[in-house]
Parts: C-alpha cells; sequence; structure tokens
C-alpha cells in the first residue's frame, strides 16, 4: 500500500543508518573503554574479548546470509555442541587429531543438509525444523559423549584456539576468522548468489519466477551453516579445552540477539553483514567492559536486552522524525505501515 | 468489448462441493493428528507399563500439561496475530515469584493469583505496546524483553527463594489436588482453554485476530483496529503466563530466579506441534493445546517405558521434526488429490 | 602422522605447586580474594560465598563476588576468570562448571601470580592451587545410602535421583554409593536406576514421576542435589506415594523443613555451604600469604574452624555432613 | 439498499482542491470531483496519473495534503478506512486484498459479520449471505474455501462481492475487471446498473476504454496528477478521450507487423499437468505471436508456468529450439532463451521492496557479472536501458517498486524479461493494467521483437488485444487445448466458441 511503501523506503535508509549506527557505537564504546575503563586495553584483555566473541561471530556469518534469505537456524549451538562431543569421543578412542577434524566438518555438513533438505524438500518452516533439530542434536551428542568432558586435547591446538600472537591482542584464531568475514562479505554484497539472496529473502515467488534456484541455494546455505556450526564446535572445545555434550548450550540466542542488533531483519531482504558483525562485537565488547567495571551478570542481561529494544525502536523514532521533517507537505497519515513480526 | 455471455454459473443452489467438505476434515484432521500420535503413545507406554495410566499417573500426566497449555494458548493468539512473544518465560518466573513473596507474609491465595495475573498483563502491555504503537519486529522486541524480565527479575529475587514451607498450606495441596485422576489446576487450564476458543471461533474480534495475521495490509484496508487488537493479544497472552506463574507455585512449591528460564523455546514447540503457524492467520488453540500435552506427555512416557534419559533429548527432537514433518506430508497428499478431484469436478 | 590421545598422555597430573610453604609467615592483610560460583544467584552459592565474605572481613581481606547467570553458560564463567585475572586480585575461589574448560583461563591466572582455590566443583588438578571439598566424596555417598537403609529396614528396590549427567561430584558420589552397596547387609536392597534431573524443578519432578511409574515396587529414592531432592518431595508430597517411599539425599534445611514436617521425607544430610565458603576463603589468604602451597602434607589454621590437612591432589576436605532430621531441623536457617 | 428517490443534483461525495505528494512525487494537484447519486463515473488518465491516489484519498486511506473532502456537501476528515466505510463508501482497490486464511464469506464480512444475541457471530447467516451475492454475481464459489489460491480473476469476484455487501452509497472500483473476461464484465455491469437504478453512486477506472464508454455517463481525466476535465461522456469519441489522458493523438491501437514466420522456436508436446491441463500441444515459430484465450480459470497461467518450469508437468516435453527443457527448472528455461512476464506481478513479477534498478537486474545476474562478482555499473546501465525504452514512470532508478503506480510496475516486468534479450516470449496478461498510450507502446514492442525474430506467445483475457495482436489463436478450455484459429478466421464468434467448449 502506498504509505506504507513511503515508509518502507524511509525505514530502508533508517537502517542503512542503523548498521552504521551499530559500527559507530562499536567504536565509542571501545574508545571509551580504551580511555576510562581499567585494565580493559591492554592486549592481554583485548584478546581474551576476541577470542570469546569468536564463536558468535563465525556462526553470525553463515546466520546472516540465512537470516537475509528468510530463514533461521536454531540448531547451530547443538551442531557446535554435537561436533565437539564427537570430536571428543573420537579422541577417546585414539583417533589421530587430524582425521577427526575433517571428520567433525563433515558431520556438520551432515546437519546442515538435513535442517536444509527438511526446509526445502517438505517445505517445512525453519524456524520449527530447526528447533527440532536443536533438541535432536544436542540429545544425539550427549548420547555420543554422554558424561564425559575430554580435556587432553594436543598442546598445539590447544594453543592455537586460545593463544594470540606474542604479546599482541591478535588471537591465532583472528586470521582465518577474518578470511572467513571477507568471503563471506563478498559472497553477500558482491556476488549474484548474494544479490539473489535478497530477493529470495523479500519474495521467494518473484525469486523463483526471476529463475532463481531458490531451493538449492537454501539448501546451501543451510549446509554452509552446518559446516560453519561444527567449526565453532570445533573451536570451542579447543579454545576452552573441553569437549562435553553441553557444549555451546544457549549460543543461539546470542547469536540470533547479536545479529538483530547488527540490523539484520528477519523477515528477510535486508541487512549487510558489517552491520551484524558490528552488533556481535558490540555485545561481545559491552560483556566486557561491564564485567570490568563490576556490573552484575543480571544487569548485564537488562543492557542486553534494553540494547535489542533500542535497536528496533531508534531507527523507528529516527523514521518518525525524519518522515516529520519531510513532510510538513507530505504529512501522510502515520498510522500506515503493518505491523508484521 | 462485445459480450457473448454464456452464463456460465446456474443461478441454483451451489451445492457443497465435495472439494471443500474434504478440505474442513483436513483442518479439522490437523488436530485429529496430533491427538492420534498422543493416543498411540499413551497405548503403547500402557503396554509397556501398567502403572502408566493408574489414577496417579493420569493425574501427573494432565498436571505435567497444564501450565504448558496455559502459555501455549496464550502464545498461539499471538503468533496467530502473525507475532511472536519470546517473553513469557520470563513472566512467568518474575509473576510466580511475586505471587510467592505475597503468600509469604500469609497473604490470600486468590489475591496472590490475581497479582500474578496483573503482573503478567503488565509485562504483556509493555510488549504489546513496543510491537503495536512501535511497530517494530515482535522478535527482536520481546527477545529484548526475555532478557529485561529476567534480568530484572534476577536483581529482585537474587538468590532468595521461595519453598513450599513458606506458602499457606491450602495453596500447596490445591496445585497437587483435585477430583480423583483430574487436578484443580488441568481444570482451570481447560475452562480458559474452551473460553479462548470459543471467543476465537464467534466473537468478531476473535475473527479480526486472524485476519489481521493473514493479512496485515488488508486488515488495515477493512478498517480493523490493528492495534488494538494486537495489544489486546499480548494482554492476554501475558495474563496467561502470569496466571501460568501463580499455578507453578502451587504445582512445584518453589520458585526463584531462574524459575521459566528457557521456557520459551518449549512453548513456542507446543504451539509448532499444534499446527499454528508462524505467518500468521492460521490455527486454533486447541491444537497447540494439544501440543503442549503432547509434548509434555513425551517426557514423563520416556522415564516411565525406562527409555535412559540419555536419549530423551535426542527423541524429543526427533519427535517434534516427525510431527511436523507428518503433518505436513498428510496436507500435501491431500492438497494434491482435492486438486485432482477439483479438476474433475470442476 | 597426526596427534592422537596416546601421544598427550603423560602431560598433566598433579596440582599446580610452586615455591615452598613457609606455615609460619604472617597472614596478609588487605588481599582481595574473588568469589566465582557456578552461577550466581543460587542460594547454596550466595549461602557459600557469604561465608567466605565473612571470613575474609574477619581476615581484614577484601571479597568480591563475579559469576554467571546460568549454571550451564561455562564461557561464561572462563570469561570471569579472564576479568578477576584483569582485575589482579590476589586469590580467586572457584567452583568450576566443567573440569576442563577453565584450565587455560587458570593458569592464566596463576601465570599473573593470582592464587586459585577451587570449591565445591573442582577442576583438573593443575589448573589450581588447592581445591576445598565439601565432605569428603566417599563419606557422602556412604552415609546417604546408610541414611535410607535405615529408613528402609534394609530391604526394598532403590533409585538415586541426580543432576546432570556431567556434574562430576555427583558422579563421584554415585560410585561411592555403589560401592557401599556391594557390602553384605544391603543383599535385600536394589539399585534398579539412576536417574537425572538436571537441576531443573521440571525435569526432576518428571523423573521422580517416571521411576515411580517404571518400578512400582520402588521403596527409596537418594537425590544427592538440592534441586533434585526438593523436587522430589514435592511431588511425593502431593501423590500417593507420600511416607510410603522414602526419599533422602543432599538438601537444605530450610528447602526441606516442609517436607520433614510433614512426613514426607524422615532424614537428610548436607555440609554447612556458610563454612565450605569460608574454608575457601581461608585457603586462599593462606595460599596468598605463602603459608601453604598446595602440596600434601601441609597444614594451616583457618580460624575457628581449626587446623586443616591438605591431602592427596591439594584437596582439604570440610568434614562430616550434618544430617538433619525433625528434631534438629529448626536448628538451621540456610 | 437505500432507494433514493430525489436522485437530485447534491453530489453524495466530493474532492475539493485536493493535493497530495509523496516524497518528491506530486501525485495529485488541486484535484477537484464529484459524485452524484444514481451516476457512474469514469475516471480515466495514463499510468501513474494519480487516480488510484484520487481514491485512496476518497477512501480514507491518504490524507490530502490540501484541500477538503465533502461528504453530503459537509467538509469531512476521514482518520482511516474505517471512517469512510461508515460513512456509506465501498472500494475495491487496484490490488486484490484478501485475507488468504480465512473463507470467502469470512473474507466479504470481515468486520462487520451478522450476529447472534450477545454479539456472536451468525455463521449460517454469513454463509447464506456470501451464497446470495455469489448468485447475485453469477459465479460459483463456494463461501467456505479459504481465498488462498484463487486466481487473480476469482479474487477480483471476491472484492467486488465485498463492497455490494455493504449497500453502499458510494461505490468506487479501481480496474475492477483487468483480469476479468467478457463475461464476468458482462456480470459486473449488471450489477453497476442495478446499484445506478437504486441510486448509488459508482466511480469506475479501467484502461479499457470500451467498457468506460458502456457504462459510464460522465468522465474526469487526470494527468500527471493534474485535473484535465471533467465532463458528460455523450458525444466523446475514443480519441478525444485518449487526446485528453495522453495530451497527444494516438497511433493505430494494434500496430501488428505482418512477419514471416520462420522455424520452429517453441515446441510443447502433450504436455499434461494432472488435474489441471492435459494433452497441451503447440508450436510457436520465430517471428510469430500466438494468442492463447480462454475463460478465467481455463489452464492458460498454468500452461505458461509449466513451460517456464516454476511448476512440474507429469506428462509431456517442451522444446526450444529443438533442445528439450528440463522439468520443473526455470534456470534452465532461461538459459535457453525463454522468457515468460508473469500474470500477478506483485507476487511474482516483482520483489516489491526491491529497487527498480535490481528488480529489472534480476533477470541479469549472469550477465552483469565480472570475475565472478556483480559489475554494478554494468547492472545500472542495463537496468536504466530498459526502464527508459519502456517509459517506466519514476522518480530515481533506485526508489523501491513498490512506491510505482499500477501500470508502471507492469512496465518493470517487462523490462525485467526484455532484457534477457529472449528468443521464446511468454507474456501473460502483459497489459493488464496499463494505459492506452503505454497498451500500444508495449504492443509496438513485442510486435518489433517478432519482427526481431522472437517467438512470442501471448496469453490475455483481452480479446480485441488477441485478435489484434495474434498471428493465430489457439484456445483452451477446461484445461484443454480446444480450437486453433489463423488470424483471417478469427473473430469474437469463434474464440468464444471454442472457449466456452461450443464448438472444438
Ligand atoms: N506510496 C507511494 N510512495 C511514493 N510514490 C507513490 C506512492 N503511491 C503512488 N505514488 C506515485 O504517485 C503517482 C500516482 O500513482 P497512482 O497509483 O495514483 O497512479 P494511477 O493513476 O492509479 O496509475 P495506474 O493506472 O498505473 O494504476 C505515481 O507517480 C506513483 O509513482
Ligand atoms: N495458486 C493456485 N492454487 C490453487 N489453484 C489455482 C492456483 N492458481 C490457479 N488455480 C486454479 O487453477 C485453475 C486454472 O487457473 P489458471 O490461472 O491457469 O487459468 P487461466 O486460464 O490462466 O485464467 P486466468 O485468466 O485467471 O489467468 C483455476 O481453476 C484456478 O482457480
Ligand atoms: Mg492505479
Ligand atoms: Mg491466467
Amino acid at each position: 500500500m502506498a504509505d506504507s511503501a513511503l515508509t518502507r523506503a524511509v525505514r530502508r535508509s533508517a537502517l542503512v543508518r542503523w548498521d552504521g549506527a551499530v559500527g559507530a557505537l562499536l567504536i565509542v564504546v571501545l574508545l571509551l573503554s580504551f580511555t576510562t575503563v581499567d585494565g580493559f586495553g591492554n592486549a592481554l584483555n583485548l584478546s581474551f574479548l576476541i577470542g570469546n566473541t569468536l564463536p558468535i561471530a563465525l556462526i553470525a556469518l553463515p546466520m546472516t546470509l540465512l537470516v537475509v534469505s528468510g530463514e533461521i537456524d536454531l540448531s547451530v549451538a547443538s551442531t557446535a555442541g554435537l561436533s565437539g562431543a564427537v570430536m571428543g569421543a573420537l579422541w577417546n578412542q585414539g583417533m589421530t587429531i587430524e582425521t577427526i577434524i575433517p571428520i567433525c566438518l563433515l558431520l556438520g555438513v551432515v546437519c546442515g543438509l538435513v535442517n536444509g533438505l527438511l526446509v526445502t524438500r517438505l517445505g517445512l518452516p525453519s524456524l520449527a525444523v530447526t528447533i527440532g533439530t536443536l533438541a535432536a542434536y544436542r540429545g544425539i551428542a550427549q548420547i555420543v559423549l554422554g558424561s564425559d568432558a575430554v580435556t587432553d586435547f594436543p598442546t598445539q591446538y590447544l594453543d592455537f584456539a586460545s593463544g594470540r600472537i606474542g604479546d599482541t591482542f591478535v588471537p591465532y584464531a583472528l586470521l582465518p576468522f577474518l578470511v572467513l568475514l571477507a568471503i563471506a562479505v563478498v559472497a553477500l554484497h558482491a556476488t549474484p548468489f548474494g544479490r539473489s539472496l535478497f530477493a529470495v529473502g523479500a519474495s521467494e515467488e518473484a525469486a523463483r519466477f526471476a529463475g532463481i534456484r531458490v531451493k538449492r541455494q537454501k539448501l546451501v546455505l543451510f549446509t554452509v551453516t552446518g559446516l560453519m556450526a561444527s567449526l565453532t564446535g570445533i573451536f570451542w572445545a579447543l579454545h576452552y579445552a573441553s569437549a562435553r555434550f553441553d557444549n555451546a548450550t544457549g549460543l543461539e540466542l546470542s547469536v540470533v540477539a547479536a545479529v538483530l542488533l547488527g540490523g539484520i531483519d528477519f523477515d528477510g531482504g535486508k541487512g549487510t553483514l558489517g552491520g551484524a558483525i558490528a552488533g556481535v562485537f558490540l555485545l561481545g565488547a559491552l560483556q566486557n567492559v561491564m564485567s570490568l567495571q563490576d556490573v552484575s551478570a543480571q544487569s548485564q542481561i537488562v543492557v542486553t536486552g534494553v540494547l535489542l529494544v533500542l535497536s528496533v525502536l531508534a531507527p523507528r523514532v529516527a523514521r518518525q522524525i525524519s518522515v516529520a521533517r519531510a513532510g510538513r507537505r507530505a504529512a501522510s497519515a502515520p498510522t500506515s505501515a503493518p505491523t508484521s513480526p | 468489448m462485445t459480450v457473448t455471455a454464456p452464463n456460465p454459473a446456474p443461478a441454483a443452489e451451489v451445492p457443497k462441493s465435495s472439494g471443500t467438505r474434504l478440505v474442513d476434515r483436513v483442518f479439522k484432521m490437523r488436530e485429529l493428528a496430533i491427538l492420534a500420535v498422543f493416543l498411540v503413545m499413551i497405548v503403547i507406554t500402557q503396554m509397556g507399563n501398567s502403572e502408566f495410566l493408574s489414577e496417579q499417573g493420569i493425574k501427573d500426566l494432565l498436571l505435567n500439561a497444564t501450565i504448558l497449555v496455559l502459555v501455549a494458548t496464550g502464545q498461539s493468539l499471538v503468533v496467530i496475530t502473525r507475532n511472536v512473544d519470546l517473553s513469557v518465560g520470563s513472566t512467568l518466573g518474575i509473576s510466580a515469584f511475586a505471587a510467592g513473596t505475597y503468600l509469604q507474609g500469609g497473604g490470600n491465595p486468590v489475591v496472590a493469583v490475581a497479582l500474578a495475573v496483573l503482573l503478567g498483563i503488565g509485562w504483556g502491555l509493555v510488549n504489546g505496546l513496543l510491537v503495536s504503537l512501535g511497530q517494530v519486529p515482535a522478535l527482536v522486541v520481546t527477545l529484548g524483553t526475555l532478557y529485561i524480565i529476567r534480568g530484572i527479575d534476577s536483581i529482585w529475587v537474587g538468590s532468595r527463594q521461595i519453598t513450599a514451607a513458606n506458602l499457606p498450606d491450602g495453596f500447596v495441596d490445591f496445585g497437587s489436588g483435585g477430583i480423583s485422576a483430574v487436578p484443580w489446576l488441568a481444570l482451570i487450564a481447560l475452562a480458559v482453554l474452551i473460553a479462548t476458543a470459543y471467543y476465537l471461533k464467534h466473537f468478531g474480534s476473535g475473527r479480526e485476530l486472524y485476519a489481521l495475521g493473514s493479512n496485515p495490509e488488508a486488515a488495515r484496508l477493512a478498517g480493523i483496529p490493528v492495534r488494538k487488537r494486537i495489544l489486546a493479544a499480548y494482554t492476554f497472552c501475558g495474563a496467561l503466563a502470569g496466571l501460568a506463574g501463580a499455578l507453578y507455585l502451587a504445582r512445584f512449591g518453589n520458585v526463584d530466579s531462574g524459575t521459566g528460564n528457557g521456557y520459551e523455546l518449549t512453548v513456542v514447540s507446543a504451539v509448532v506441534v499444534g499446527g499454528v503457524v508462524f505467518t500468521g492467520g492460521s490455527g486454533s488453540v486447541y491444537g497447540a493445546a494439544l501440543g503442549a500435552l503432547l509434548l509434555t506427555s513425551i517426557n514423563s512416557v520416556l522415564p516411565a517405558l525406562g527409555v535412559s534419559s540419555v536419549w530423551v533429548l535426542a527423541i524429543n527432537g526427533i519427535l517434534l521434526i516427525l510431527a511436523i514433518a507428518v503433518d505436513r506430508i498428510v496436507a500435501l497428499r491431500v492438497a494434491t488429490a482435492l486438486k485432482k478431484r477439483n479438476a474433475r469436478h470442476g | 602422522g597426526g596427534t592422537s590421545k596416546d601421544d598427550v598422555k603423560d602431560e598433566g597430573g598433579s596440582n599446580a605447586t610452586a615455591g615452598k610453604a613457609d606455615p609460619n609467615a604472617a597472614t596478609k592483610k588487605g588481599l582481595t580474594v574473588g568469589f566465582l560460583p557456578k552461577q550466581v544467584n543460587n542460594p547454596y552459592f550466595t549461602t557459600a560465598d557469604k561465608g567466605g565474605e565473612k571470613a575474609l572481613t574477619e581476615l581484614g581481606s577484601k571479597y568480591k563476588e563475579v559469576g554467571p547467570s546460568s549454571a550451564t553458560d561455562t564461557s561464561g564463567q572462563v570469561s570471569y576468570v579472564n576479568t578477576l585475572t584483569q582485575q589482579q586480585v590476589d586469590a580467586m575461589a572457584v567452583s568450576a562448571q566443567d573440569p576442563g574448560a577453565l584450565c587455560t583461563a587458570l593458569k592464566q591466572a596463576m601465570k599473573n601470580g593470582i592464587k586459585v582455590v577451587t570449591y565445591d566443583s573442582d577442576t583438573k588438578a593443575d589448573c589450581r592451587n588447592a581445591f576445598v571439598s565439601q565432605a569428603s566424596a566417599e563419606a557422602l555417598g556412604r552415609t546417604e545410602v546408610q541414611l535410607l537403609a535405615e529408613q528402609l529396614d534394609y530391604k526394598g528396590e532403590i533409585a538415586i535421583l541426580s543432576a546432570a549427567q556431567t556434574a562430576t561430584n555427583q558422579n563421584t558420589w554415585i560410585e561411592f554409593m555403589k560401592d557401599e552397596l556391594k557390602d553384605p547387609k544391603y543383599k535385600d536392597m536394589k539399585l534398579v536406576k539412576v536417574a537425572y534431573g538436571n537441576d531443573d524443578a521440571q525435569q526432576s519432578f518428571q523423573q521422580t514421576q517416571g521411576l515411580l511409574q517404571e518400578h512400582p515396587k520402588l521403596k527409596g529414592i537418594i537425590s544427592p542435589t538440592t534441586v533434585g531432592i526438593k523436587a522430589a518431595a514435592q511431588y511425593l508430597s502431593g501423590s500417593k506415594y507420600k511416607g510410603k517411599v522414602k526419599l533422602t539425599g543432599l538438601g537444605t534445611p530450610n528447602d526441606m523443613r516442609k517436607y520433614v514436617k510433614n512426613g514426607t521425607v524422615e532424614a537428610f544430610e548436607l555440609w554447612d555451604p556458610a563454612q565450605l565458603g569460608a574454608l575457601a576463603a581461608h585457603t586462599a589468604v593462606a595460599l596468598s600469604s605463602g603459608q601453604i602451597t598446595g602440596k600434601e602434607g601441609e597444614t594451616f589454621k583457618a580460624g575457628d574452624m581449626g587446623t586443616f590437612t591438605i591431602g592427596k591432589d591439594g584437596v582439604i576436605d570440610l568434614g562430616k555432613p550434618t544430617v538433619f532430621d525433625k528434631k534438629n531441623i529448626d536448628q538451621f536457617n540456610f | 439498499m437505500t432507494l433514493r428517490s430525489d436522485a437530485g443534483p447534491a453530489p453524495v461525495l466530493a474532492l475539493k482542491d485536493i493535493s497530495k505528494s509523496f516524497g518528491a512525487v506530486r501525485a495529485l494537484r488541486d484535484v477537484s470531483l464529484e459524485l452524484f447519486p444514481g451516476e457512474v463515473h469514469a475516471l480515466a488518465g495514463e499510468n501513474g496519473a494519480g487516480k488510484s491516489t484520487l481514491i485512496k484519498t476518497l477512501a480514507g486511506v491518504h490524507r490530502p495534503d490540501a484541500g477538503q473532502v465533502l461528504l453530503d456537501g459537509e467538509p469531512t476528515v476521514f482518520h482511516g478506512p474505517a471512517d469512510a466505510r461508515d460513512a456509506g463508501i465501498a472500494v475495491i482497490y487496484q490490488e486484490p486484498t484478501l485475507f488468504p486464511d480465512l473463507s470467502i464469506a469470512e473474507n466479504i464480512f470481515m468486520g462487520r459479520q451478522p450476529r447472534r444475541a450477545l454479539g456472536r457471530i451468525d455463521h449460517k447467516a454469513t454463509h447464506a449471505e456470501t451464497l446470495a451475492l455469489m448468485r447475485r454475481l453469477g459465479v460459483e464459489l463456494d463461501p467456505d474455501r479459504p481465498a488462498r489460491g484463487l486466481s487473480i480473476a476469482d479474487q477480483q469476484i471476491v472484492e467486488i462481492a465485498k463492497a455490494l455487501s455493504f449497500d453502499a452509497r458510494v461505490l468506487i472500483m479501481d480496474e475492477p475487471t483487468a483480469a476479468l473476461t467478457g463475461s464476468e464484465v458482462a456480470r459486473l455491469f449488471g450489477v453497476v446498473r442495478a446499484l445506478r437504478e437504486q441510486g448509488s453512486a459508482v466511480l469506475f477506472i479501467s484502461h479499457r476504454l470500451e467498457e468506460i464508454f458502456q457504462i459510464c455517463r460522465r468522465v474526469t481525466t487526470l494527468r500527471d496528477g493534474a485535473l484535465i476535465s471533467s465532463e458528460p461522456i455523450d458525444g466523446m469519441t475514443e480519441d478525444d478521450l485518449v487526446r485528453r489522458m495522453v495530451g497527444r493523438d494516438l497511433d493505430e491501437l494494434y500496430p501488428k507487423q505482418d512477419v514471416e514466420a520462420g522455424e520452429v522456436a517453441l515446441s510443447v508436446r502433450r504436455l499434461t499437468r494432472e488435474g489441471v491441463f492435459t494433452d497441451v500441444s503447440f508450436d510457436v515459430r520465430r517471428g510469430e505471436i500466438v494468442g492463447l484465450a480462454g475463460l478465467v480459470g481455463a489452464g492458460r497461467t498454468e500452461v505458461a508456468r509449466a513451460v517456464f518450469g516454476v511448476d512440474r508437468w507429469d506428462a509431456g516435453e517442451v522444446e526450444i529450439d529443438g533442445r528439450s527443457l528440463t522439468n520443473g527448472a526455470p534456470s534452465t528455461a532461461m538459459a535457453a532463451g525463454l522468457a515468460l512476464v508473469p500474470e500477478d506481478r506483485r507476487a511474482q513479477g516483482l520483489v516489491m521492496d526491491m529497487s527498480i534498478e535490481r528488480n529489472i537486474g534480476l533477470t541479469g545476474l549472469r550477465s552483469t557479472v565480472r570475475a565472478g562478482l556483480m559489475d554494478r555499473g554494468a547492472e545500472r546501465s542495463r537496468s536504466l536501458d530498459w526502464a527508459v525504452k519502456l517509459q517506466v514512470k519514476y522518480a530515481r532508478i533506485a526508489d523501491t517498486v513498490s512506491t510505482l503506480s499500477g501500470g508502471n510496475q507492469q512496465k518493470v516486468v517487462l523490462a525485467k524479461w526484455l532484457a534477457t534479450g529472449p528468443k521464446v516470449l511468454i507474456v501473460d496478461e502483459p497489459t493488464r493494467g496499463i494505459d492506452v498510450g503505454t497498451k500500444a507502446e508495449v504492443h509496438r514492442l513485442l510486435s518489433q521483437l517478432a519482427a526481431d525474430g522472437v517467438a512470442v506467445l501471448m496469453i490475455s483475457s483481452d480479446l480485441p488485444e488477441i485478435l489484434g495482436m495474434a498471428d493465430r489463436v489457439l484456445v483452451m478450455h477446461e484445461g484443454r487445448l480446444t480450437a486453433e484459429i489463423p488470424r483471417s478466421e478469427a473473430t469474437e464468434e469463434s474464440v468464444m466458441a471454442a472457449a466456452t467448449g461450443r464448438a472444438a
């Protein structure tokens, strides 16, 4: 409808501002923390911050693509847990870590494929499917590893996953992440594939009529998400030197919250990877700073919640201001835009 | 254009086509299918363990489902409007504690329940106002309020807890009592469920919830007060979460700052299994209630069959997927059959 | 090639000890000790940490508490270890959610000169200086069986309702329970099942129901977790099994008061969590003061609580648990 | 329906000096309009002239920036669609606005269901009244069937029924006939005439000029948001009307060039999709425009969808230039040189939330690529080229297509597909909602494409269009191809006979 089209257009520009705003906010938080928070600026703390945020960031990459295409995967944390558990179990069997890792990655691919097939072949809603696999994968992890906690992975791997380059703030693991980030950014924002994802997310039917292989693309995305989730699972187990079936429990909500904070619209068709990653690190940095400032975990939860609500309210308010400004003449009834989740 | 109007329709009574009756049946079948799965499950369990359907067993089954049924009923109203409320678990937790705090000082149970419901309504209003006035995505807002309410709850509650010892005996007994195998709590849930279902089907504003979930834009053009309805749905959902909190207190006699943590996923699962679609506009509260019953019963069935609890989670997930997949496949099959049939009769 | 488990076997083993203890060194004042429980807002840990706070105040040192709001948020706990390291506390007392996950961070902390004491739930021995154990695992496991056996006249089927399958301390106790049951005097008692309620009220509830349905002849349940015993007691007290199926385990007097009084539970046991926290505080201060290093055989004085000796692998036992029943329960408030 | 004996000269509803802008676009400037009881009033204008905007202002969807709405001579402010409805104004919007999950009966009576005691809905009465409405429109739609899956035509019918159910004093219809074929249109006009007799005022928009002449008494023309004229239709010719709308004279409306047909480009053999169409075989040659006619629901769209691959077929074969296509794969069909301009532009043709540029670019994701990455410059110039060629009226190429008027959206869909340089072009209702001027443009374009050797299959419910443009006419009836009529023999009678199944 006409009016909502207008507000949509304004919202779009506000959205562009929003992921910029998250980025700016991140920089402000970092600068403030450097100057005012004791213990924040030193290299060790920064490497902690980055290292602890990496799992969320790793999963946020494919999750952003998935959400842009209008789907969601809530089973990522369970997939991560499962591959960690399998890694532990196989390690206990005496297999070499060099064989185990590819097996676990393959397992992630299978997990993602299962999600993808259920969504694309049966046409089931991904939210429902992945709530199911969230339980199923975690359950299988529990069956595989039971109550064991495997901790004795080889030191060179543990060191890679938790160590940093010399005395700098750069964890080793940041480098491969940056490569993956670059790949994801290019894939989403500069390739025909990425372009078509936006179309699929905004209108699946129109995309299909434009010859885009919607199902295949979604299948690929779910598979990649599974792969990245298992990579995260492996990283998690090594980073924390502990493979348990309940590794990374609840990580999916953190990822979703961060991605939402970065301005990715869960209706599909909108968002940028820059925004998503800024959202991830903004949450990570805030948590780090708040902990250093002795803000209790409970209050941190409230802050996260308030940020989330603001992340959607702020652009809305900005939109209203710009509509009001743009339109003394064009004062269209502000009752227009339909609400949708 | 010259019209060679070839009178396309007979002016006689349009017969109710066989196709439609089939459609009707299919729509009812969605709930029937869940019911069937549930019954099969119960029967199998009973064959494996004759204690399962003892009076105590039935009572337990009903009691276990009660709280989830209530919250799922409220949630499905919100989902029908194409929104979602992820904060129900937090609301349940904080309402339960509020009711408990009041009762601890030796309060009146009825007032305590009212207090919990009011608190739920309050949070429901907050969600509803944010979503409908702010016109912002419900998923984000309620994920935000999930955190906010949980945070406030834990700051307020701290490490305090309320145990059965602090509560009036009558209140706690009410939580587990009932008429033979039928607990009081289940009766409350049933009454709420039936009233809600009747309202949704037979009242204009109830139908409007479906309409605005089905096509928000068209709802606005049809003059439906969209914001008011969404606000009402959230408020109702909050109220039921609050009520569920009070019943939780009565049932478990124990609340702390973690009560209701992570409940949102269970509720969403129940609603989804019950056939309430996330894109809004369809599904029924009976379906959601059956979904809730099915999910909680799985958790009773597996231990009763002696399945090691290691397996429970995986089986739970697989059953959830099976439930929605089977439902979908049946729906697809019937749709194809319908189409062919239509063509032949068309 | 490749690296497998066998290649790394030789690593790890004993607790991290360094330097030499000087039992006569002065007790330092003005230290900061950070308590990091499995979960803040957990009544049990709050009581324990309060005990720690009290002890530290008496010793003239500073107390602080940080921690995740969920007992399964291991990564959260790791980042709190990092935070404490950043804040340069003198010592930290940690109840580990996971024996391995905290290791890297804890070692990092010890490298920075911070003394690490674990309490309630241990990590691997080389990741901390000492572990304060709530009671010897053996004593706990065996006494719970004895408690139940007395109530059952040494006859009947019994089951265990534990917390998470991964809970290290629970699993150790269960092992000792099984061992205790091998004694011929228990020949008429049979452990039919170990169920896991994941320290969640509702799950523990349903697990209890399941136990009773699956084993109609069940006579007794041991639940060595405060959440589990509470849920089981609440279920039993509202069901036909009240008083017929005996329940014991680890619970707090405040939680269990009602059930003891209404006859659902005869007796249960627990150590005093406040004492546990206090001992952890004393240990941390003793370590920082150089009075102990965590080696077996070292001794130190913990205020009114008396003198403690460090056992194998740096483990310090708090002592015997207290048994609560109708007679004495009103004397306790925690 | 209230019977008004005094169909006097006072307008029921009037607009006075209304202006409305969307950002920089001035959709309406100082437009006035009067609607009298007992009169059918036409609103004419090119795509984007502001007709729909005017209607939405009347209906309370938009609030005017300046000017007044007068109800029975009194200035009124409509705060929302509900206000206008309560004032007795019923509106059929250009795009159907149904609730897909609800039954047809509920769609029609949403918000106004007959009530029983205690405010409960009377489901029986709702059902019965819907049946009565359907009978009045002469269609056979089951009131209990959900609206999801209704064809565009059926959706439009439900919209009409909804508007009729109001017993409104003012009925406003924005292109209600665009999706309908002759027989439904005739029915609708019958109903409109009855309403007129009863004293209702009707405002009617259509790009089919003959319809305007057939039923309207006065006509108001808009051009670029400004009022051009408002006058009785008596004595006007189609050319007069077109001149007012377009501002110049138009050439021949159907400028079909005669082209020598080349070899077969698209060959469909015994194509069957169970329950939808059966045993459909035909060829389209290079340089040929083949019309596909039939009544609503005959299965034309379904054949096109299957050929293009968005639906799977159950049996048969489709060949392009002798190479057979994969079942259910639009991407291979596109690669083989096939293009489909779909019927439903909002759901299928366009991604409404994307810009004009990107919508047109969507079919060129393979061609506007350099080293695997998007070449934005190439994408933009490709989109600009085609938007200009098809005279799309827009403010900026980066605006979302949802801000365009209906007709301009249709042009974007055409641009999107013509930009692929297809060998075989299937157009499904290509000129639905397109104004006369542009329609001629589109026809010239199709004709030009054919002359350049493209094989064109044109599905249209607009019979004059089919007769004017097609070299051959294929006719479908109930999922089967019932006739193939060469241009020389194609007349309304022969086509309709085949379409209704009266002749083979
Ligand atoms: N919501 C909107 N935002 C921005 N521009 C709009 C909006 N709605 C309409 N317009 C613009 O207003 C002008 C008039 O549009 P309108 O839809 O009224 O045309 P129309 O006469 O109905 O055309 P058509 O015959 O194609 O339906 C067009 O230029 C259109 O792009
Ligand atoms: N998406 C759909 N779901 C279910 N039925 C449909 C759908 N689309 C069309 N139909 C039905 O299939 C039959 C064939 O429709 P189709 O659209 O192919 O006819 P058509 O000849 O192209 O007519 P139209 O003039 O409406 O385009 C009709 O009965 C129609 O109602
Ligand atoms: Mg229009
Ligand atoms: Mg069609």
